[in-house]
Protein backbone atom coordinates (compact mmCIF):
# COMPACT_ATOMS: atom_id res chain seq x y z
CA UNK A 1 0.00 0.00 0.00
CA UNK A 2 1.47 3.56 -1.12
CA UNK A 3 1.40 5.88 1.21
CA UNK A 4 -1.04 8.02 -0.88
CA UNK A 5 -3.10 5.76 -0.59
CA UNK A 6 -3.12 5.48 3.57
CA UNK A 7 -3.60 9.18 3.25
CA UNK A 8 -6.53 8.83 1.67
CA UNK A 9 -8.06 5.98 4.26
CA UNK A 10 -7.35 7.61 6.72
CA UNK A 11 -8.52 11.66 5.78
CA UNK A 12 -12.04 9.32 4.94
CA UNK A 13 -12.09 7.21 8.15
CA UNK A 14 -11.55 11.05 9.68
CA UNK A 15 -14.20 13.04 7.74
CA UNK A 16 -16.57 9.63 8.70
CA UNK A 17 -16.11 9.95 12.58
CA UNK A 18 -16.70 13.54 12.30
CA UNK A 19 -19.90 13.46 10.49
CA UNK A 20 -21.17 10.69 12.90
CA UNK A 21 -20.09 12.52 15.91
CA UNK A 22 -21.77 15.56 14.49
CA UNK A 23 -25.06 13.71 14.04
CA UNK A 24 -24.79 11.86 16.99
CA UNK A 25 -24.51 15.16 19.12
CA UNK A 26 -27.38 16.74 17.18
CA UNK A 27 -29.92 14.07 17.92
CA UNK A 28 -29.01 12.80 21.40
CA UNK A 29 -28.49 16.16 23.31
CA UNK A 30 -30.95 18.18 24.50
CA UNK A 31 -29.11 21.81 24.93
CA UNK A 32 -28.88 23.71 22.04
CA UNK A 33 -25.66 24.74 22.17
CA UNK A 34 -24.85 21.20 21.81
CA UNK A 35 -26.76 20.56 19.21
CA UNK A 36 -24.95 23.33 17.39
CA UNK A 37 -21.90 22.11 17.98
CA UNK A 38 -23.10 19.58 16.72
CA UNK A 39 -23.70 20.92 13.52
CA UNK A 40 -20.15 22.25 12.64
CA UNK A 41 -18.60 19.18 13.71
CA UNK A 42 -21.01 17.76 11.16
CA UNK A 43 -19.90 21.07 8.47
CA UNK A 44 -16.21 20.06 9.00
CA UNK A 45 -16.80 16.09 8.34
CA UNK A 46 -18.08 17.10 5.04
CA UNK A 47 -15.56 19.59 4.40
CA UNK A 48 -12.81 17.32 4.86
CA UNK A 49 -14.92 14.65 2.61
CA UNK A 50 -15.23 16.69 -0.62
CA UNK A 51 -11.62 17.49 -0.10
CA UNK A 52 -10.70 14.24 0.10
CA UNK A 53 -13.17 13.27 -2.89
CA UNK A 54 -10.77 15.59 -4.73
CA UNK A 55 -7.63 14.08 -3.90
CA UNK A 56 -5.61 12.39 -6.27
CA UNK A 57 -2.44 10.35 -5.57
CA UNK A 58 0.59 11.82 -5.52
CA UNK A 59 -0.53 14.69 -6.75
CA UNK A 60 0.74 18.23 -6.46
CA UNK A 61 -1.10 21.92 -4.81
CA UNK A 62 -3.46 22.99 -7.89
CA UNK A 63 -0.73 26.06 -8.11
CA UNK A 64 1.59 26.79 -10.59
CA UNK A 65 5.25 27.31 -9.95
CA UNK A 66 6.98 30.61 -11.87
CA UNK A 67 4.20 30.10 -15.09
CA UNK A 68 4.59 26.37 -15.84
CA UNK A 69 2.71 24.07 -15.41
CA UNK A 70 4.26 21.19 -13.04
CA UNK A 71 5.39 17.37 -14.21
CA UNK A 72 3.32 15.89 -11.65
CA UNK A 73 -0.70 15.48 -11.73
CA UNK A 74 -2.68 18.00 -9.78
CA UNK A 75 -5.93 17.42 -7.78
CA UNK A 76 -9.02 18.61 -8.64
CA UNK A 77 -9.32 22.42 -7.96
CA UNK A 78 -13.76 22.57 -8.35
CA UNK A 79 -14.30 20.70 -4.49
CA UNK A 80 -11.35 23.28 -2.76
CA UNK A 81 -13.70 25.63 -4.40
CA UNK A 82 -16.64 25.03 -3.08
CA UNK A 83 -15.29 24.12 0.39
CA UNK A 84 -13.39 27.67 -0.10
CA UNK A 85 -17.15 29.26 -0.09
CA UNK A 86 -18.91 25.99 2.25
CA UNK A 87 -16.53 27.01 4.98
CA UNK A 88 -17.42 31.23 4.96
CA UNK A 89 -21.07 30.19 4.50
CA UNK A 90 -21.00 27.95 7.11
CA UNK A 91 -19.70 31.08 9.88
CA UNK A 92 -22.36 32.95 8.23
CA UNK A 93 -25.32 30.37 9.17
CA UNK A 94 -23.59 29.65 12.28
CA UNK A 95 -23.50 33.21 13.46
CA UNK A 96 -27.34 33.56 12.60
CA UNK A 97 -28.10 29.90 14.27
CA UNK A 98 -26.37 31.79 17.72
CA UNK A 99 -28.00 35.22 17.32
CA UNK A 100 -31.62 33.32 16.88
CA UNK A 101 -30.08 30.96 20.44
CA UNK A 102 -29.64 34.13 22.15
CA UNK A 103 -33.03 35.70 21.45
CA UNK A 104 -34.26 32.10 22.42
CA UNK A 105 -32.26 32.56 25.93
CA UNK A 106 -33.89 36.24 25.84
CA UNK A 107 -37.65 35.24 25.53
CA UNK A 108 -37.62 31.87 27.75
CA UNK A 109 -34.99 31.70 30.37
CA UNK A 110 -33.39 28.49 29.14
CA UNK A 111 -32.20 26.54 26.53
CA UNK A 112 -32.97 23.00 26.90
CA UNK A 113 -35.35 21.78 24.56
CA UNK A 114 -37.45 19.87 27.02
CA UNK A 115 -38.06 23.22 29.48
CA UNK A 116 -38.77 25.54 26.43
CA UNK A 117 -41.28 22.70 25.21
CA UNK A 118 -42.84 22.35 28.35
CA UNK A 119 -42.95 26.29 28.53
CA UNK A 120 -44.47 26.52 24.94
CA UNK A 121 -46.97 24.20 26.07
CA UNK A 122 -48.16 25.90 28.87
CA UNK A 123 -47.74 29.13 26.41
CA UNK A 124 -50.02 27.80 23.43
CA UNK A 125 -51.59 25.43 25.27
CA UNK A 126 -50.43 21.77 22.55
CA UNK A 127 -48.69 19.70 23.86
CA UNK A 128 -44.72 18.64 22.58
CA UNK A 129 -44.37 15.00 24.00
CA UNK A 130 -40.74 13.98 22.74
CA UNK A 131 -40.79 10.86 21.07
CA UNK A 132 -44.06 11.49 19.29
CA UNK A 133 -44.54 13.34 16.10
CA UNK A 134 -44.59 16.53 17.10
CA UNK A 135 -47.70 18.72 15.55
CA UNK A 136 -47.25 22.51 16.02
CA UNK A 137 -49.97 23.82 16.13
CA UNK A 138 -50.78 26.63 13.25
CA UNK A 139 -49.77 29.65 13.69
CA UNK A 140 -53.27 31.21 12.80
CA UNK A 141 -54.98 28.77 15.51
CA UNK A 142 -52.49 29.78 18.18
CA UNK A 143 -52.50 33.39 17.44
CA UNK A 144 -56.29 32.93 18.28
CA UNK A 145 -55.80 30.65 21.87
CA UNK A 146 -53.57 33.78 22.41
CA UNK A 147 -55.90 36.39 21.59
CA UNK A 148 -58.88 34.17 23.51
CA UNK A 149 -56.84 33.68 26.69
CA UNK A 150 -56.24 37.36 26.77
CA UNK A 151 -59.38 38.19 26.64
CA UNK A 152 -60.89 36.02 29.67
CA UNK B 1 23.84 25.45 6.24
CA UNK B 2 20.82 22.71 6.81
CA UNK B 3 22.68 21.18 9.35
CA UNK B 4 22.44 24.23 11.01
CA UNK B 5 18.81 24.87 10.22
CA UNK B 6 18.33 21.38 11.27
CA UNK B 7 19.96 21.87 14.82
CA UNK B 8 17.73 25.30 15.07
CA UNK B 9 14.33 23.34 14.40
CA UNK B 10 15.69 20.52 16.47
CA UNK B 11 15.51 22.78 19.74
CA UNK B 12 12.90 24.81 18.83
CA UNK B 13 10.49 21.40 18.52
CA UNK B 14 11.89 20.60 22.34
CA UNK B 15 10.83 23.85 23.68
CA UNK B 16 7.75 23.38 22.05
CA UNK B 17 7.54 20.09 23.67
CA UNK B 18 8.29 20.89 27.15
CA UNK B 19 6.18 24.05 26.84
CA UNK B 20 2.92 21.06 25.84
CA UNK B 21 3.92 19.43 28.83
CA UNK B 22 4.60 22.27 30.95
CA UNK B 23 0.90 23.28 29.98
CA UNK B 24 -0.67 19.82 31.30
CA UNK B 25 1.60 19.47 34.48
CA UNK B 26 1.33 22.86 35.52
CA UNK B 27 -0.96 23.55 38.68
CA UNK B 28 -2.79 26.27 38.25
CA UNK B 29 -3.70 29.30 35.39
CA UNK B 30 -0.45 31.15 36.55
CA UNK B 31 2.03 28.44 36.11
CA UNK B 32 0.36 27.29 32.65
CA UNK B 33 1.10 30.87 31.47
CA UNK B 34 4.91 30.68 32.44
CA UNK B 35 5.22 27.62 30.65
CA UNK B 36 2.98 27.67 27.55
CA UNK B 37 4.18 31.76 27.06
CA UNK B 38 7.66 31.92 27.54
CA UNK B 39 8.68 28.14 26.06
CA UNK B 40 6.72 28.36 23.12
CA UNK B 41 7.92 32.12 22.01
CA UNK B 42 10.78 30.78 22.08
CA UNK B 43 10.70 27.23 20.31
CA UNK B 44 9.07 29.11 17.67
CA UNK B 45 11.41 31.90 16.79
CA UNK B 46 14.14 28.89 16.82
CA UNK B 47 12.35 27.06 14.55
CA UNK B 48 11.90 30.41 12.70
CA UNK B 49 15.57 30.37 12.66
CA UNK B 50 16.29 27.30 11.35
CA UNK B 51 14.08 27.29 8.19
CA UNK B 52 15.74 30.70 7.82
CA UNK B 53 18.97 28.39 7.50
CA UNK B 54 17.27 26.40 5.12
CA UNK B 55 16.13 29.33 2.62
CA UNK B 56 17.91 32.46 3.31
CA UNK B 57 15.43 33.74 0.66
CA UNK B 58 13.00 34.27 2.71
CA UNK B 59 15.03 35.87 5.54
CA UNK B 60 12.17 39.32 5.31
CA UNK B 61 9.13 36.95 6.03
CA UNK B 62 10.79 35.06 8.50
CA UNK B 63 11.60 38.82 9.90
CA UNK B 64 7.97 39.96 10.06
CA UNK B 65 6.76 36.48 10.95
CA UNK B 66 9.28 36.70 14.15
CA UNK B 67 8.13 40.41 15.00
CA UNK B 68 4.73 39.24 14.92
CA UNK B 69 5.50 36.46 17.52
CA UNK B 70 7.20 38.90 19.79
CA UNK B 71 4.18 41.61 19.12
CA UNK B 72 1.61 39.04 20.13
CA UNK B 73 2.49 36.16 22.80
CA UNK B 74 3.23 38.11 26.20
CA UNK B 75 0.30 40.45 24.82
CA UNK B 76 -1.57 37.72 25.34
CA UNK B 77 -0.20 36.00 28.17
CA UNK B 78 -0.62 39.34 30.21
CA UNK B 79 -4.17 39.43 28.95
CA UNK B 80 -5.15 35.61 30.20
CA UNK B 81 -3.45 36.96 33.46
CA UNK B 82 -5.36 39.69 34.04
CA UNK B 83 -8.60 38.06 32.97
CA UNK B 84 -7.93 35.13 35.33
CA UNK B 85 -7.11 37.63 38.22
CA UNK B 86 -10.67 39.38 37.67
CA UNK B 87 -11.88 36.62 37.37
CA UNK B 88 -10.89 36.11 41.29
CA UNK B 89 -8.60 32.70 40.58
CA UNK B 90 -5.55 32.89 43.41
CA UNK B 91 -2.35 31.42 42.67
CA UNK B 92 -1.46 27.98 43.52
CA UNK B 93 0.11 27.66 47.39
CA UNK B 94 1.52 24.67 48.56
CA UNK B 95 -0.59 24.07 51.83
CA UNK B 96 0.61 24.87 55.24
CA UNK B 97 0.28 21.28 56.38
CA UNK B 98 2.02 19.96 54.03
CA UNK B 99 4.83 22.52 54.09
CA UNK B 100 4.88 22.49 57.66
CA UNK B 101 6.18 18.70 57.25
CA UNK B 102 9.16 19.34 54.37
CA UNK C 1 6.78 11.24 6.01
CA UNK C 2 2.94 13.03 4.88
CA UNK C 3 1.73 9.66 6.26
CA UNK C 4 2.35 9.99 9.82
CA UNK C 5 1.41 14.09 9.79
CA UNK C 6 -1.61 12.56 8.75
CA UNK C 7 -2.18 10.18 11.39
CA UNK C 8 -1.56 12.60 14.10
CA UNK C 9 -3.72 15.33 12.78
CA UNK C 10 -6.33 12.53 12.56
CA UNK C 11 -6.18 11.46 15.96
CA UNK C 12 -6.14 14.62 17.51
CA UNK C 13 -8.92 15.80 15.62
CA UNK C 14 -10.94 12.71 16.35
CA UNK C 15 -9.94 13.19 20.15
CA UNK C 16 -11.06 16.85 20.43
CA UNK C 17 -14.44 16.18 18.23
CA UNK C 18 -15.35 13.51 21.76
CA UNK C 19 -13.93 16.24 23.87
CA UNK C 20 -16.73 19.01 22.53
CA UNK C 21 -19.26 16.10 23.13
CA UNK C 22 -18.04 15.17 26.60
CA UNK C 23 -16.88 18.12 28.29
CA UNK C 24 -19.07 19.86 30.87
CA UNK C 25 -18.03 23.58 30.67
CA UNK C 26 -18.83 25.00 27.63
CA UNK C 27 -15.60 27.43 27.18
CA UNK C 28 -13.34 24.24 27.16
CA UNK C 29 -15.88 22.60 24.47
CA UNK C 30 -15.42 25.90 22.32
CA UNK C 31 -11.56 25.43 22.72
CA UNK C 32 -12.05 21.86 21.80
CA UNK C 33 -13.77 22.35 18.60
CA UNK C 34 -10.83 24.95 17.63
CA UNK C 35 -8.53 22.47 18.09
CA UNK C 36 -10.40 20.36 15.55
CA UNK C 37 -11.01 23.29 13.10
CA UNK C 38 -6.80 23.40 13.31
CA UNK C 39 -6.06 19.78 12.98
CA UNK C 40 -8.44 20.15 9.82
CA UNK C 41 -6.27 22.63 8.52
CA UNK C 42 -3.55 20.96 8.84
CA UNK C 43 -5.20 17.51 6.96
CA UNK C 44 -6.53 19.93 4.41
CA UNK C 45 -2.68 20.81 4.15
CA UNK C 46 -1.31 17.62 3.84
CA UNK C 47 -4.46 16.54 0.82
CA UNK C 48 -2.66 19.65 -0.88
CA UNK C 49 -5.41 22.38 -0.45
CA UNK C 50 -3.26 24.86 1.11
CA UNK C 51 -6.55 27.75 0.26
CA UNK C 52 -8.78 26.00 2.22
CA UNK C 53 -5.81 25.29 4.78
CA UNK C 54 -5.98 28.97 5.29
CA UNK C 55 -9.23 29.71 4.54
CA UNK C 56 -10.31 26.54 7.64
CA UNK C 57 -7.31 28.40 9.76
CA UNK C 58 -8.60 31.74 9.66
CA UNK C 59 -12.42 31.41 9.68
CA UNK C 60 -13.22 28.08 11.38
CA UNK C 61 -10.45 28.33 14.41
CA UNK C 62 -10.68 32.31 14.39
CA UNK C 63 -13.84 34.15 13.53
CA UNK C 64 -16.25 31.07 14.33
CA UNK C 65 -14.75 30.35 17.87
CA UNK C 66 -14.92 34.11 18.86
CA UNK C 67 -18.88 34.31 18.19
CA UNK C 68 -19.03 31.53 20.01
CA UNK C 69 -17.76 32.48 22.87
CA UNK C 70 -19.37 35.92 22.65
CA UNK C 71 -22.53 34.02 22.64
CA UNK C 72 -21.69 31.89 25.49
CA UNK C 73 -20.91 35.28 27.19
CA UNK C 74 -24.93 36.42 26.36
CA UNK C 75 -26.56 33.31 27.30
CA UNK C 76 -24.61 33.39 30.92
CA UNK C 77 -22.92 29.97 29.79
CA UNK C 78 -19.28 31.69 30.00
CA UNK C 79 -17.76 29.99 33.30
CA UNK C 80 -14.48 29.50 34.29
CA UNK C 81 -13.91 26.43 36.59
CA UNK C 82 -12.42 27.86 39.67
CA UNK C 83 -9.65 26.39 41.21
CA UNK C 84 -10.66 24.72 44.90
CA UNK C 85 -8.01 24.24 47.56
CA UNK C 86 -8.29 20.66 48.90
CA UNK C 87 -6.95 20.75 52.04
CA UNK D 1 -33.53 5.48 26.39
CA UNK D 2 -36.71 5.69 24.82
CA UNK D 3 -37.75 5.01 20.67
CA UNK D 4 -36.40 8.37 19.78
CA UNK D 5 -32.95 7.72 20.89
CA UNK D 6 -32.82 3.72 19.82
CA UNK D 7 -33.89 5.04 16.25
CA UNK D 8 -31.11 7.59 16.13
CA UNK D 9 -28.67 5.25 16.98
CA UNK D 10 -29.66 3.07 14.76
CA UNK D 11 -29.90 5.61 11.97
CA UNK D 12 -26.10 6.42 13.10
CA UNK D 13 -25.26 2.94 12.81
CA UNK D 14 -26.55 2.71 8.85
CA UNK D 15 -25.20 6.38 8.10
CA UNK D 16 -21.86 5.07 9.37
CA UNK D 17 -21.98 2.11 7.34
CA UNK D 18 -23.12 3.92 4.40
CA UNK D 19 -20.27 6.36 4.05
CA UNK D 20 -18.40 3.45 5.25
CA UNK D 21 -18.82 2.00 1.76
CA UNK D 22 -16.72 4.47 0.05
CA UNK D 23 -13.70 3.32 1.18
CA UNK D 24 -14.24 -0.40 -1.00
CA UNK D 25 -15.30 2.07 -4.03
CA UNK D 26 -12.66 4.70 -4.14
CA UNK D 27 -9.43 3.90 -6.30
CA UNK D 28 -6.04 4.75 -4.27
CA UNK D 29 -4.38 5.21 -7.51
CA UNK D 30 -6.12 6.96 -10.23
CA UNK D 31 -5.06 10.14 -11.32
CA UNK D 32 -7.68 12.66 -13.06
CA UNK D 33 -8.23 11.86 -17.19
CA UNK D 34 -11.16 13.23 -18.00
CA UNK D 35 -13.88 15.75 -17.06
CA UNK D 36 -13.65 19.81 -16.20
CA UNK D 37 -10.87 19.42 -13.61
CA UNK D 38 -8.80 18.68 -16.06
CA UNK D 39 -9.87 21.04 -18.86
CA UNK D 40 -9.37 23.39 -15.97
CA UNK D 41 -6.15 22.82 -14.88
CA UNK D 42 -4.48 22.67 -18.44
CA UNK D 43 -6.07 25.60 -19.42
CA UNK D 44 -6.67 28.30 -16.54
CA UNK D 45 -2.72 29.48 -16.29
CA UNK D 46 -3.08 30.66 -20.73
CA UNK D 47 -6.49 31.62 -20.88
CA UNK D 48 -6.20 33.97 -17.59
CA UNK D 49 -2.89 34.38 -16.80
CA UNK D 50 -3.39 33.29 -12.73
CA UNK D 51 -1.38 30.61 -11.37
CA UNK D 52 -3.69 30.26 -8.39
CA UNK D 53 -6.26 27.98 -10.04
CA UNK D 54 -8.07 27.37 -7.30
CA UNK D 55 -9.04 31.51 -6.84
CA UNK D 56 -9.53 31.60 -10.89
CA UNK D 57 -12.48 28.84 -10.50
CA UNK D 58 -13.61 31.11 -7.49
CA UNK D 59 -13.99 34.41 -9.23
CA UNK D 60 -13.56 33.65 -13.01
CA UNK D 61 -15.22 30.05 -13.95
CA UNK D 62 -17.66 29.53 -11.56
CA UNK D 63 -17.57 33.82 -10.68
CA UNK D 64 -21.50 33.90 -10.57
CA UNK D 65 -21.63 30.62 -7.93
CA UNK D 66 -19.36 33.65 -5.81
CA UNK D 67 -21.82 36.40 -6.21
CA UNK D 68 -24.74 33.94 -5.09
CA UNK D 69 -22.40 32.67 -2.00
CA UNK D 70 -21.78 36.41 -1.67
CA UNK D 71 -25.63 37.26 -1.39
CA UNK D 72 -26.61 34.46 0.75
CA UNK D 73 -23.51 35.49 3.79
CA UNK D 74 -24.75 39.15 3.31
CA UNK D 75 -28.37 37.80 3.80
CA UNK D 76 -27.50 35.43 6.84
CA UNK D 77 -25.56 38.26 8.67
CA UNK D 78 -28.25 40.96 8.13
CA UNK D 79 -29.97 38.48 9.43
CA UNK D 80 -28.04 38.05 12.83
CA UNK D 81 -27.60 41.63 12.79
CA UNK D 82 -31.70 41.96 12.89
CA UNK D 83 -32.27 39.31 15.53
CA UNK D 84 -29.97 40.62 17.59
CA UNK D 85 -31.11 44.13 18.16
CA UNK D 86 -29.38 47.54 18.14
CA UNK D 87 -27.24 48.52 20.59
CA UNK D 88 -29.10 50.10 23.91
CA UNK D 89 -27.40 53.55 24.62
CA UNK D 90 -28.09 52.94 28.31
CA UNK D 91 -26.33 49.71 28.85
CA UNK D 92 -23.43 49.44 31.15
CA UNK D 93 -20.47 48.76 28.93
CA UNK D 94 -17.26 46.38 29.99
CA UNK D 95 -14.29 48.03 31.40
CA UNK D 96 -11.22 48.88 29.74
CA UNK D 97 -9.50 46.07 28.83
CA UNK D 98 -6.30 47.41 30.59
CA UNK D 99 -3.14 49.35 29.25
CA UNK D 100 -1.39 46.40 27.59
CA UNK D 101 -3.87 45.38 25.56
CA UNK D 102 -4.50 49.07 24.13
CA UNK D 103 -1.21 49.45 23.34
CA UNK D 104 -0.43 46.55 21.51
CA UNK D 105 -3.88 46.91 19.80
CA UNK D 106 -3.20 50.63 18.66
CA UNK D 107 0.40 48.88 17.40
CA UNK D 108 -1.28 46.48 16.14
CA UNK D 109 -3.77 47.74 13.77
CA UNK D 110 -1.91 48.79 10.85
CA UNK D 111 0.08 45.84 10.83
CA UNK D 112 -3.22 43.47 10.23
CA UNK D 113 -4.58 46.08 8.21
CA UNK D 114 -0.92 45.46 5.68
CA UNK D 115 -1.62 41.66 6.14
CA UNK D 116 -4.87 41.18 5.68
CA UNK D 117 -4.68 43.69 2.14
CA UNK D 118 -1.27 41.35 1.19
CA UNK D 119 -3.35 38.13 1.23
CA UNK D 120 -6.15 39.74 -1.04
CA UNK D 121 -3.78 41.44 -3.76
CA UNK D 122 -1.86 38.11 -3.96
CA UNK D 123 -4.01 35.71 -4.49
CA UNK D 124 -4.06 35.29 -7.69
CA UNK D 125 -0.33 33.98 -7.65
CA UNK D 126 0.08 32.34 -4.62
CA UNK D 127 -2.06 30.57 -1.50
CA UNK D 128 -4.85 33.32 -0.36
CA UNK D 129 -7.19 35.15 -1.94
CA UNK D 130 -11.16 37.04 -0.63
CA UNK D 131 -11.74 34.63 2.14
CA UNK D 132 -8.22 34.41 4.16
CA UNK D 133 -7.88 38.26 3.54
CA UNK D 134 -11.49 38.87 4.78
CA UNK D 135 -11.35 37.49 7.67
CA UNK D 136 -7.88 38.80 8.68
CA UNK D 137 -9.56 42.09 7.73
CA UNK D 138 -12.29 40.72 10.11
CA UNK D 139 -10.31 40.35 13.17
CA UNK D 140 -8.21 43.60 12.55
CA UNK D 141 -11.41 45.48 12.69
CA UNK D 142 -12.20 43.44 16.13
CA UNK D 143 -9.23 43.66 17.61
CA UNK D 144 -9.83 47.58 18.75
CA UNK D 145 -13.23 46.93 19.93
CA UNK D 146 -11.79 44.33 22.67
CA UNK D 147 -8.98 46.53 23.72
CA UNK D 148 -11.69 49.37 24.36
CA UNK D 149 -14.86 48.49 24.53
CA UNK D 150 -16.37 52.34 25.01
CA UNK D 151 -14.94 53.20 21.54
CA UNK D 152 -17.93 51.14 19.57
CA UNK D 153 -17.43 49.86 15.49
CA UNK D 154 -19.11 52.55 13.34
CA UNK D 155 -22.11 50.77 12.14
CA UNK D 156 -22.92 53.73 9.42
CA UNK D 157 -19.54 53.81 7.95
CA UNK D 158 -19.56 49.82 7.78
CA UNK D 159 -22.19 49.93 6.08
CA UNK D 160 -21.21 52.69 3.90
CA UNK D 161 -18.39 50.70 2.86
CA UNK D 162 -19.89 47.53 2.48
CA UNK D 163 -22.56 49.15 0.30
CA UNK D 164 -19.62 51.07 -1.83
CA UNK D 165 -17.67 47.87 -2.25
CA UNK D 166 -21.08 45.62 -3.48
CA UNK D 167 -21.91 48.82 -5.62
CA UNK D 168 -18.09 48.75 -6.90
CA UNK D 169 -18.52 45.16 -7.77
CA UNK D 170 -21.68 45.22 -9.67
CA UNK D 171 -20.45 48.06 -11.56
CA UNK D 172 -16.95 46.14 -12.62
CA UNK D 173 -20.06 43.46 -13.67
CA UNK D 174 -21.96 45.70 -15.81
CA UNK D 175 -18.78 47.04 -17.54
CA UNK D 176 -17.78 43.68 -18.39
CA UNK D 177 -21.74 43.47 -19.85
CA UNK D 178 -21.58 46.70 -21.55
CA UNK D 179 -17.68 45.86 -22.94
CA UNK D 180 -17.82 42.13 -23.64
CA UNK D 181 -21.10 40.33 -24.06
CA UNK D 182 -21.11 38.52 -20.55
CA UNK D 183 -22.02 39.34 -17.03
CA UNK D 184 -19.25 39.06 -14.64
CA UNK D 185 -16.77 38.71 -17.94
CA UNK D 186 -13.06 39.58 -16.78
CA UNK D 187 -11.63 43.22 -17.48
CA UNK D 188 -8.56 44.64 -18.38
CA UNK D 189 -5.45 42.85 -20.07
CA UNK D 190 -3.63 39.63 -19.09
CA UNK D 191 -0.31 40.70 -17.81
CA UNK D 192 2.24 38.77 -17.64
CA UNK D 193 1.73 35.65 -15.25
CA UNK D 194 2.90 35.84 -11.54
CA UNK D 195 3.15 39.77 -11.60
CA UNK D 196 0.61 41.91 -9.42
CA UNK D 197 -1.33 43.96 -12.33
CA UNK D 198 -2.45 40.57 -14.15
CA UNK D 199 -5.08 37.77 -14.80
CA UNK D 200 -7.33 40.56 -15.68
CA UNK D 201 -9.54 42.13 -13.05
CA UNK D 202 -8.77 39.20 -10.49
CA UNK D 203 -7.02 41.51 -7.85
CA UNK D 204 -9.59 44.04 -8.16
CA UNK D 205 -12.26 41.82 -7.68
CA UNK D 206 -10.36 40.36 -4.50
CA UNK D 207 -10.17 43.18 -2.84
CA UNK D 208 -13.70 44.23 -3.29
CA UNK D 209 -15.37 40.86 -2.69
CA UNK D 210 -12.61 40.48 0.26
CA UNK D 211 -13.46 44.19 2.28
CA UNK D 212 -17.26 42.92 1.50
CA UNK D 213 -16.31 39.54 3.64
CA UNK D 214 -14.07 41.75 6.34
CA UNK D 215 -16.79 44.23 6.96
CA UNK D 216 -19.56 41.90 6.95
CA UNK D 217 -17.90 39.55 9.76
CA UNK D 218 -16.31 42.76 11.50
CA UNK D 219 -20.19 43.78 11.57
CA UNK D 220 -21.08 40.22 13.27
CA UNK D 221 -18.72 40.47 15.60
CA UNK D 222 -19.13 44.28 16.94
CA UNK D 223 -22.87 43.61 16.65
CA UNK D 224 -22.62 40.49 19.45
CA UNK D 225 -20.36 42.53 21.29
CA UNK D 226 -22.32 45.38 21.75
CA UNK D 227 -25.24 44.57 22.57
CA UNK D 228 -23.81 42.48 25.30
CA UNK D 229 -25.45 44.02 28.74
CA UNK D 230 -28.84 45.00 26.91
CA UNK D 231 -31.08 41.61 28.33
Amino acid sequence: MTESAGIIILSYCGAIGLILLGVFAMVMYRHLIRIIFGLMLLEAGVNLFLITIGYRANAVAPILVDGQIPAAAMVDPIPQAMVLTAIVIGVGVQALALALVVKTYQAYRTLDTQELAQKLAKETGVDIIEGTPVYLPSPLAAHKQILEEKST
Amino acid sequence: MIIIGNIFILIGTAFLCLGALGLVRMPDVYNRIQAGTKATTLGALSVLLGVAFHHPDWLPKILLIALFILLTSPVASSTIARAANRAGLRPFTIPTNVSEEK
Amino acid sequence: MLFWVALISVVVMLGAAFAVLFLENYLAATAAISVVSLALSVLFFVLQAPDVALTEAAVGAGISSVILALTLRRVGLWRIETHKDKQ
Amino acid sequence: MNLREISSLVFIVWLGLLLGAVLKIVAYDNILTGGVGTYILTHAAPELGAENIVTSVLLAYRGLDTLGELTVLFVAITAAGLVLGQRRTDAPSDSDAGFILRTAANLLFPFLIILGTYILLQGHFSPGGVFQGGAILAAAFFVPILASPASPLHHRVSRLVEGLVVATFMIICLLALFSDDAFLALLLGKGSVSQLFSAYSLPLLHIVIGFQIGTAFAGILARLQETEASD
